[in-house]
């Protein structure tokens, strides 16, 4: 069984040390992923949902416990991950045009022009931003640039995708297409995909699993299997009984999550 | 850890110097060029030279001027920068001139500055110093107002910051990186014109004194003299490090945050 | 030396020696562009090149590393130059005070209405030189001292040549040393002279010289013999041709053509004078200039 | 809901404004040089300084005027301006390699800033006596000037611009395993250009101010030492002539890096606002 | 009734304008909001409503048409007006700690000591963040982030408050939360709120209007009203016929306005 599963966070511990002010933002996270999963993560603000995700994507030191990628420790960040930061506006390299932006980690693969070329396109087209492939990302709205940064991840067709709020500043319309797109994406190339959001709707719609977040210092409250058929599509799968069940479900864990509700300890 | 990181910042700074020196002491042990002095000659000479009446009336006094006349630069520097930095008409009215007085070497520029200023004393002089650090400060000043956070400078703008508080809070804040860089620069800027200027109209002082020990070819002395130079350097870089991480700490610490490793 | 069969003494066959000569543009090696003009230095088969720059500090250390064969440069600097151990050696004599107190190549001036009227009243005084312990101020305070005057409370400052005119007028020094063509720039301006620092220390005094290293001076004792050859045919040329040698100094200088034709020309004597140089070399060591006497005769020739 | 349609006046005058804009520029420079040159005509005229030491700038101009047509000028100008190049060139690039390298590995930096401060500040003058050993009058000897003082003035701004990188860009860089050689490229430098161009900007300057007065102290050819032999001559017109002229090359130098810098900063926050 | 309308937006126009790219963001945006009234914005992703929140707080120069803002038009940032700026991470000073960021603009309104460090405390316990004040903004979290400039908008008191997309990176359960507290102070205060937000039953919970706006160049799509109780709560109202009425309806018009549906030229 070891070898299907991607991802193995064990005992995970991460504490910010800065002079005069020391802040555990993670305590104990231990939980696994398999490869082609699809999960989701919601959680407190604050809880420190942007910190695992750092350190799966091997850019923070760990204060504790491993993280495992395919068997292998994270100490660097591993090949084959894709990352869309929640600071989109900042992710995204002002001195390069958006073409640029989602051109660049493809040209540093090694990919010839012309294959490049056709990915920046397609991937552009995706998120529904063909027009704006000669635009600097600060000429363009919140959203788009939002957008910018996804269509850099999935051009990159990783095989791990860390997804931190990506969709936060699109509008509703868009957003859906967006999710429907991941969705797309997911099953056809198999990625494995680490999703970070605060919309409970779309943590159930989206994943297979949906790991609910404590409050600070954070630990898994809970580990929400999603029963839901693959197929799913905005508006039959979200007026089915069984997605409303999940998602009250879900709906109350971060509400006693933001009360302080803690796991017992085991 | 906190315990074992002392020695290893002392190493890590002494480190190379200590190396530099131990190259320089043997590669210059057996030197007869007479302008080239084994280090251990220089060394010796240092202790002759450098005694209480020197430091005292040659050094302090230089430094008191390279003192005064930087504070005028960072003064001047940072006040017009923000000025500059902050109105396209100014830049675009003050540049050339400003570029031309820039290009001008000290050397020329010095006897102008006598002219208004005096041959002698110390007004040239510290004027000197400061029209030499000025540009650093004011180049980087003005980028630094340019290059401000068009969302920090809205922010300000939108909350209604008066005047002094947009300038203070926001936009001095806000190019204190650059402006640092500026200042730094300048430091060492200020030492080398300290030496410049007192080529003019002076008979006592660290740079004149450099300058007679190398006209009168007492080149071990000259030799203590910009070894002297070189630690007043990097005392005041020290000082000047000093200053910068207690006002830049939110600078460091923002730009040090993600990168732990 | 000539046996050693190393470099340039032997090739005489060839080509010219080519030598550079460290110069400052000013009117006291007028002889050497004077003597180049005429010849002279091509006849002992020397191809000069000249290099200005602004003083000694950058001619002796070029002289010393072979950068440049000959060098000119004031009498105190070789003095000073010698008693640290550079091993300098002089070749031919450069320029010396004409010895008329009323009509030197040098001398401190003062405003018109100053209130120092002779050397005596410098003492107390600001006098600017344009280097401080050398040879402007040993001989200012020679003066002073033979005038009565107590030369201990001057105060040097030092400013270069062109800048000593302008802080007279200014009034930020009382007083000010300067040489030709300055001297006769600040007379026309209405300054006045009141001491020959030149003149009043020697009359013959030995003001400049041209020199070599004693390595060269060993290595290539044909090459300097041929240019103290040369130099000592310049210089006898231009004293006896005062108008050529005034006419030169449009090559290399940008004079006034005013105080070109009237700004007094130094001496150019043949020889050195042996004697002005031990006088020197004396107020060097009594102004503490030197601690210790340079040995005259490996530096002179 | 409204009946009135509103009058489409007020702040919409935006296109004229632009078209001005692109004279505005260079007309407020030349404005501003007009003002200093009509101030250094004033001063000596007016007495506040001694004509004879700082001539009115009318002067200064009839004698640059008679220099122009002099060959020793253009020659003694292109001598300054190659040397000036030269060093520039080799200072930029070495400062800019230097200071990448020194500043992207934070043990090399620790190690290396005392001694570089202690370096800095050592002035070039006081090497003159050391080059012209080396050298004497030859080029070389201010192009060793040239590069010593410029070289420090890149570093300290390419090591500031390269601590300047966003921790946010670095860190995507880093997750797309950009390679170390390109993150250098594609993430440092261009956060780094901003510094880069304005040290480029101070290190022109302190270039051609070292390439001159090497020139003027030890006689390498160029105008510096035209300068010298003007000022040893008591010719004060002509001395200001050609310190003009330095100064108009400077002027001219900070044009064309303007110029540069519209172009290869069309991004950043400084140069947008100003298109 | 005119003494009522504090916004006035007749025929604004505004186009970015770069050499080789001129944008036209807003065509024709004509509309009046009265003093006290809380209205919300929707739109598709690049539509121009951050464009158009910065032309009402006098931020950009307007291409055409015009603002008024209590009778007199906007050309600079007029007085009593707080804006929580989408670029949420951006807008906080780096320098200075959350305490600091929140007390600036108190400072500059010249309130005593004493005043402002009650009202910045009321204000960051209103937004969940007592515990943070000494902590700078780089050291919190996206969400930590964007309470804080919210928290320094509601401490301010405006009488003017836009906010573009405020509670994007807030989990679920602190976005209700802070609709809540909205919804208090615009009571409270009888502030005029301009709300910008994506997500369409948060525009519906919270405004008495809600504004769709077309795809770019912008129009008015519709202007829809909430024609619900004033008293609202996030269980009762939003399971209301009514609410799931309006909330339809302005989802359709998203969705048209995303395809690209314009209103007639009138
Ligand atoms: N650089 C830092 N220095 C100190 N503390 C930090 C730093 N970065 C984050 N923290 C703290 O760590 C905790 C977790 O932050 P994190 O960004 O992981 O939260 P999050 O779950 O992503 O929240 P959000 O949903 O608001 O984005 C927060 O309490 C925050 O204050
Ligand atoms: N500085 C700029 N230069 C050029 N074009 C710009 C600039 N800022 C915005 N735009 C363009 O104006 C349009 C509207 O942008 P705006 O930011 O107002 O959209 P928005 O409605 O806020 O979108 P979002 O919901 O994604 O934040 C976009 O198409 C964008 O590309
Ligand atoms: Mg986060
Ligand atoms: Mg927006």
């Amino acid at each position: 069984m070891s070898d299907t599963i991607a991802l193995d966070v064990a005992g995970l511990a991460k504490t910010y040390r800065s002079p005069g002010r020391d802040v555990e933002a993670v305590r104990d996270l231990t939980f696994q992923i398999r490869r082609g999963e699809l999960v989701c993560i919601v959680g407190p603000s604050g809880a420190g949902k942007t910190t695992l995700l750092r350190c799966i994507a091997g850019l923070l030191d760990l204060s504790g416990g491993q993280i495992r990628l395919d068997g292998t420790a994270v100490t660097e960040p591993p090949a084959g991950m894709a990352v869309v930061f929640q600071e989109y506006g900042r992710s995204l390299f002002p001195w390069l045009t958006v073409r640029g932006n989602v051109e660049l980690p493809l040209k540093e693969k090694g990919l010839a022009k012309a294959a490049r070329a056709a990915k920046v396109a397609e991937a552009l087209d995706a998120v529904g931003l063909p027009d704006s492939a000669d635009a600097h990302p600060w000429q363009l709205s919140g959203g788009m640039q939002q957008r910018v940064a996804i269509a850099r991840a999935i051009a990159y067709e990783p095989s791990v995708l860390l997804m931190d709020e990506p969709f936060a500043a699109v509008d509703a319309q868009t957003r859906a297409d967006l999710e429907d797109l991941v969705r797309t994406l997911w099953k056809r190339l198999g990625v494995t995909v680490l999703f970070v959001t605060h919309d409970i709707d779309e943590s159930v719609y989206l994943g297979q699993r949906v790991l609910v977040l404590s409050n600070r210092p954070t630990v898994v409250l809970e580990d929400v299997p999603v029963d839901l058929p693959d197929d799913r599509d905005q508006l039959t799968t979200r007026s089915s009984p069984q997605f409303t069940k999940i998602r009250t479900h879900v709906y109350e864990l971060v509400q006693s999550a933001k009360r302080g509700e803690r796991p017992e300890p085991s | 850890m906190k315990i074992s990181e002392f020695p290893r910042r002392i190493l890590i700074a002494l480190g190379l110097p200590v190396v530099l020196i131990a190259l320089w002491w043997f590669a210059s042990a057996g030197s007869t060029s007479f302008f080239w002095p084994p280090l251990s000659t220089i060394v010796q000479a240092f202790p002759e030279t450098w005694t209480a009446d020197p430091l005292l009336h040659d050094v302090l006094p230089s430094v008191a001027r390279l003192l005064g006349g930087y504070l005028i630069a960072l003064l001047v520097g940072v006040a017009a920068g923000t000025a500059i930095g902050r109105s396209r008409t100014l830049r675009a009215l003050c540049e050339p001139v400003l570029e031309f007085f820039r290009a001008v070497p000290p050397p020329v520029l010095v006897p102008v500055i006598a002219l208004f200023a005096g041959y002698t004393g110390s007004t040239s002089k510290v004027l000197t110093i400061a029209l030499g650090c000025l540009w650093p400060i004011l180049l980087n000043t003005v980028e630094g107002v340019r290059s401000l956070d068009e969302v920090l400078l809205d922010t300000a703008r939108s909350y209604r910051l008066g005047r002094v508080a947009t300038l203070w809070h926001v936009v001095l804040r806000g190019s204190s990186p650059r402006i640092a860089a500026g200042a730094r620069q300048s430091l060492s800027i200020g030492v080398i014109l300290m030496v410049i200027s007192e080529l003019f109209g002076a008979n006592r002082g660290l740079g004149a004194s450099i300058v007679q020990f190398q006209r009168s070819f007492a080149i071990p002395q000259m030799w203590t003299g910009i070894i002297l130079l070189g630690l007043l350097g990097v005392v005041l870089s020290a000082l000047f490090r000093l200053v910068e991480n207690r006002s830049l700490a939110w600078y460091r610490g923002q730009r040090d945050a993600e990168r732990e490793r | 030396a000539c046996g050693s069969g190393s470099s340039d003494d032997t090739d005489s066959g060839g080509g010219p020696t080519k030598i550079k000569v460290g110069v400052i543009p000013i009117v006291d090696v007028a002889p050497l562009y004077l003597g180049i003009k005429q010849g002279f230095f091509s006849a002992e088969n020397l191809d000069v090149t000249l290099e200005t720059a602004q003083g000694g500090a950058a001619i002796v250390p070029g002289v010393v590393s072979e950068q440049y064969q000959f060098g000119f440069s004031n009498t105190v600097s070789l003095l000073l130059a010698s008693s640290q151990g550079l091993p300098l050696k002089v070749v031919s004599a450069g320029n010396s005070s004409t010895g008329d107190k009323a009509k030197d190549f040098g001398g401190v001036i003062v405003r018109a209405d100053s209130p120092i009227k002779t050397a005596a009243d410098l003492a107390g005084k600001k006098v600017a030189v344009n280097t401080l312990k050398n040879i402007n101020t040993t001989t200012v305070n020679k003066v002073v001292r033979d005038a009565g005057g107590d030369p201990s409370t001057i105060t040097y400052v030092e400013l270069a040549f062109p800048d000593i005119p302008a802080a007279v007028a200014k009034g930020d020094v009382d007083a000010g040393q300067v040489v030709e063509p300055f001297l006769t720039i600040a007379s026309s301006q209405g300054d006045r002279v009141v001491a020959a620092n030149f003149a009043g220390t020697d009359p013959n005094l030995m003001v400049g010289m041209y020199f070599t290293s004693q390595k060269y001076a060993t290595e290539h004792a044909k090459t300097v013999t041929s240019f103290t050859t040369a130099m000592a045919k310049s210089l006898e040329y231009a004293s006896t041709h005062l108008d050529e040698a005034r006419a030169i100094l449009s090559t290399y200088t940008k004079l006034d053509p005013a105080v070109q034709k009237s700004l007094v020309l130094p001496k150019w004597p043949a020889d050195v004078d042996r004697n002005s140089v031990q006088v020197l070399s004396d107020l060097a060591t009594s102004d503490g200039l030197i601690t210790k006497q340079p040995n005259l005769d490996t530096l002179l020739p | 809901m409204t009946t009135t349609t509103p009058t489409l006046t007020g702040p919409a005058e935006i296109r004229p404004v632009r078209a001005a804009g692109r004279w505005r520029q260079p007309a407020l420079g030349l404005l501003g040089c007009l003002i200093a040159v009509a101030v250094v005509e004033a001063l000596p005229r007016l007495g506040v300084v001694d004509s004879r030491f700082l001539p009115p700038f009318s002067t200064m101009a009839r004698s640059l005027g008679g220099q122009l047509t002099e060959g020793d000028f253009w020659t003694g100008l292109g001598q300054t301006l190659a040397g000036w190049a030269a060093g520039l060139a080799i200072a930029m690039v070495a400062g800019i390699v230097v200071g990448v390298v020194i500043g992207s590995v934070p043990l090399l930096r620790a190690v290396t800033a005392s001694t570089i401060e202690f370096l800095r500040p050592i002035p070039s003058v006081a090497l003159i006596p050391l080059v012209v050993l080396i050298y004497g009058s030859r080029p070389q000897s201010a192009l060793i000037l040239v590069v010593y003082a410029a070289f420090w003035q890149v570093l300290v701004q390419v090591l500031y611009g390269v601590a300047d990188v966003d921790p946010v860009v670095r860190d995507t860089a880093r997750s797309y395993r950009f390679s170390r050689w390109a993150i250098i490229r594609s993430v440092v430098w261009p956060t780094a250009m901003p510094y880069v161009v304005t040290g480029f900007r101070l290190a022109a300057s302190v270039a051609l101010i070292l390439e001159v007065t090497a020139e003027l102290i030890i006689g390498v050819p160029g105008l510096g030492k035209s300068i010298g032999v003007a000022q040893s001559s008591g010719a004060v017109p002509e001395t200001y002539a050609l310190v003009l002229v330095v100064g108009l090359l400077g002027v001219l130098i900070n044009v064309c890096t303007r110029a540069v810098e519209r172009r290869v900063l069309r991004w950043h926050t400084s140069v947008r606002g100003e298109a």
